[in-house]
């Protein structure tokens, strides 16, 4: 019999569970060029603000073991560039599911940004970035107190009927009143983890390699922290989790889902290899075989 | 962009801590002179961006030098040793761009995506002078390939050891070239120092630590005068109206 | 000129920063038979608890990218036997400081272990562990909260006048008011980080690897994270930090010191390489000239 | 403790999953049956514990199941490929608590370090018989080896593919060997099967997930009738008084 790889997110049925996560991605346009989109499970977009923004000076790139130190800053056109341009485009190549990726520095400024966002026909579902660690206001506060993501989500929540989902930082002590909060002012779901805070030095300079001083940092290194995280709030809430935090193999988006995870982003991986997501999605089903998997769905926080 | 294994036939130095290696893969894809690869090293998590120095059918020309971690394995490899690159990269020199005489400004490793653009200019029949500036004497790279294509080469070092003393800006105000168009690589205090010396026909490489080298991760912007640009993507190489320095 | 690697900490001066961690190199005992101990700038003894303990059941290990999980727990002889027999024979093998390192449950264990340190010819430095994420009660939960970090640090101070480092959690939103209020209850140092809180799942057995289900995750993975910590800690306080996280080069020594650390201790990279602090000590004085340093103490925090 | 830089000489698979590897070392140290390696694999923090199957002169044997990423990897090495090993790690087996005649019991990969075992325990003029478990036919390994050091070896299978039907219990029960010393090496369901079947007068190899190998984690410690005891540097070997099963 045929692997079903098929998840539902916030009542959207995804063809498989794997998603480019926000800021590895783009908005979809560079990769369409190398692979059909519409293999993907669906697409986080990369974060929108309210007005353009340019992001950090340059260096926004340290390697690490294991991964990278970003600092990027939030670069994007703004949210009405988002809606009225860019959907419209990336929709034009694909039918996949599109997540608009929304960051603010204020409360209000989501609420605005998630209503652009739900006045958008081609976007699908919302991801509300509560965890951004480079911008230096605003972004990652809202998501270490229980209290201010609360505000931010029933913001968001008044602001749209599409399925919206939370992205929570790691960078917390507990994350369970923190996801608690927001599946209580309704969100229909959290994505975590975002990057955690770091620094690299150039010893040679004498100085940060970043010119932000400190960035977040991705990739394969920070996998069993994000499976911690997932289980955690897969254990204490109801809403569905999408996992997110060095995934970069079929193995691991298993892991992933087991650990309570419905849907998995892929980060990093892309920066490394662009072709990770399809790469990954083509491996799914021999590796469901072999562990005894029909359906990708019966796993989903099975420990 | 494309994503395929390479064949190491050649690792050599040619100047201190610069390395001229020589790849060849099946069905290569051919390459625009001045766009960049992205080299997966063991043990590195992101891969490591390299200019291309010369494709040919079937082969691929990198000059690199050792700055860190990624690039000392990369000089340690043996011949046979397989990597894994991503190729085509970034949109490279604009030939077409030059009406007729060319000027070639580079500094350092800079010059070493100079060499492919020296021979396709000259393929296409256009005169060449190229201005190369480096440290010192035993740094100097590529002067003979670029002669041997039919180049007029003038060479500057820092400390005067070889041909003019000074640097690029002071060989172009010396030699004082003829020139329809121009094309300038190196390190960024040489294009900066050489971009209010020279007219706007002409177009500029740039380098920046970069994350993916595919456009995924806007790690590498830069504002320009059309607004942030991503030198992996929308560069490296770009029109000297579009740099607002 | 010679190299001068060495360091003060707590008004004792070490002949080069590089100090195994607690938890990764037993008692000494096993590696005093590879190598001098005297090679070393200090020891930091494994965890003890004022009554023995057997610690989790196995498995108590999971390999990840670039580092690994433990759940060991604590195992320990407790400090009784920690203060009449072993640190003797440790003093025995070696003439180095010797850093007990003090876990505990309620803050009078904390207390009563550091009396008994105190009372310890042959401890010469107390390291105060509040950051253990591997028992269900009390450890890293005073590591979390200011005022329960303060409470243990109150106790601890009136309980020694020995040097007495604070060792924190990287499980916070916010280092500084912890550090802080370590700093103002009188403690002569931080040691940051311990391990982040870790899973990883077997999904051939679906179940987690751990016996414990997480565990505490440390190595190269951690580098990023530990620097930005020290730096942060090392900007807010005025007492000096011993950097920990994912250290396994003479290079990183030096960057995690140019961060803001006085000190540096080795851990997880004595797991994979027994000789790896031997082994770092010898590459300094190399890595020192390269970089123009005489003096390792004038890099201190340096950028 | 010794760490060293081995060459793979042969790896070799003989059986499903199972493989040979010799690897070759001048002065390579004379290791003790039922000590164990902790070997070095490229792209795994840990390094992987693998039972010493055979110590000779500047030579060493391991035979090892591929079960995850590191051992997969090493099934994977050329010949030539050059191994960072630490050595010389456990107690290993008590040779002269054999007064008479030696049993060996083991199962499955479990039966590795019999090899060298078995060849002190002839060398020391000790009569052995081996009692050995597989799956199945195809999987069994070592007989040979075994038999060829004069040992009287006796084969059982789960499902009866080869020598007696069932598992080393029921081996044990027909053959009724008769010894004054055991050894005991093979998955833990076997060896708690066999511990209530056996007198004191023996000992049991065991294993854990082992984070250092070198007793600095205390990530393998069980509990023993004498308090805590870490595996790999209190045991593998444990005399039968001192498991509290």
């Amino acid at each position: 019999m045929v692997s079903d790889t098929s998840v539902t997110l916030g009542g959207i049925r995804l063809k498989n569970p794997v998603i480019p996560a926000s800021g590895t991605f783009g908005f979809g346009f560079e990769m369409a060029a190398c692979y059909d989109l519409n293999r993907l499970g669906a697409i986080a977009l990369k974060g929108t603000t309210l007005e353009p923004r340019f992001g950090n000076p340059t260096p926004r790139i340290a390697e690490c073991t294991g991964g990278l130190l970003n600092a990027v800053g939030l670069q994007n056109p703004g949210i009405d560039a988002l809606v009225s341009d860019i959907a419209p485009k990336v929709r034009a190549l694909c039918d996949t599911p599109l997540i608009a990726n929304i960051s603010g520095f204020a409360v209000d400024e989501y609420g605005i940004c998630c209503e652009k966002a739900d006045a958008c026909a081609e976007i699908d579902i919302i991801e509300v970035n509560i965890s951004c660690p480079n911008v230096h206001q605003g972004g990652m506060t809202f998501g270490t107190d229980p209290a201010a993501a609360a505000a931010v989500t029933r913001r968001a929540r008044k602001a749209t009927s599409k399925p919206l989902f939370i992205k929570l930082t790691p960078n917390v002590s507990d994350i369970v009143p923190i996801a608690k909060a927001c599946e209580d002012e309704g969100a229909d779901g959290l994505t975590l983890i975002n990057t955690l805070p770091g620094m690299r030095i150039d010893i040679r300079r004498r100085k940060p390699v970043l010119a932000n001083r400190t960035g977040g940092f991705s990739g394969p290194a920070l996998f069993p922290i994000a499976v911690r995280f997932v289980n955690q709030a897969a254990t204490a809430c109801r809403i569905p989790i999408i996992g997110c935090g060095g995934v970069s193999t079929a193995e691991e988006v298993i892991e992933m889902m087991m650990a309570g995870a419905t849907a998995v982003q892929v980060g990093s991986a892309n920066l490394r290899d662009p072709l990770a997501c399809p790469t990954i999605i083509d491996a799914l089903p021999a590796v469901m075989k072999q562990l005894n998997i029909d359906k990708l769905e019966d796993i989903i926080g099975i420990i | 962009m494309d994503k395929k294994r390479y064949t190491i036939s050649a690792n050599i130095p040619i100047a201190p801590q610069v390395y001229r290696m020589e790849l060849t893969a099946e069905a290569a894809p051919q390459l625009r002179a001045g766009q960049f690869v992205e080299v997966a090293v063991p043990g590195q998590f992101l891969r490591r961006p390299l200019s291309v120095s010369l494709s040919e059918p079937g082969r691929l020309t990198l000059r690199y030098k050792v700055v860190g971690g990624g690039t000392a394995a990369l000089a340690a490899m043996q011949p046979g040793t397989e990597l894994e690159l991503l190729t085509g990269l970034g949109n490279g020199f604009d030939i077409d761009a030059c009406p007729g005489r060319a000027l070639l400004l580079g500094g350092g490793i800079g010059v070493a995506p100079l060499h492919q653009l020296c021979r396709d200019l000259r393929a296409a029949g256009r005169p060449v002078t190229a201005l190369l500036g480096f440290n010192t004497a035993s740094e100097i790279i590529l002067c003979d390939e670029l002669r041997a294509l039919g180049a007029d080469v003038h060479v500057a070092t820092a400390d005067g050891s070889a041909g003019i003393r000074g640097f690029v800006t002071d060989a172009l105000q010396q030699v004082t070239p003829k020139f329809d168009y121009y094309y300038v690589c190196g390190p960024m205090p040489m294009m900066r120092a050489l971009y209010p010396l020279l007219p706007d026909c002409g177009e500029y490489s740039l380098e920046e630590r970069m994350g993916c080298g595919t456009g995924l991760c806007f790690g590498c912007t830069i504002p320009t005068t059309d607004g942030p640009r991503r030198i992996c993507h929308d560069g490296p190489v770009f029109k000297k109206n579009l740099l607002p320095w």
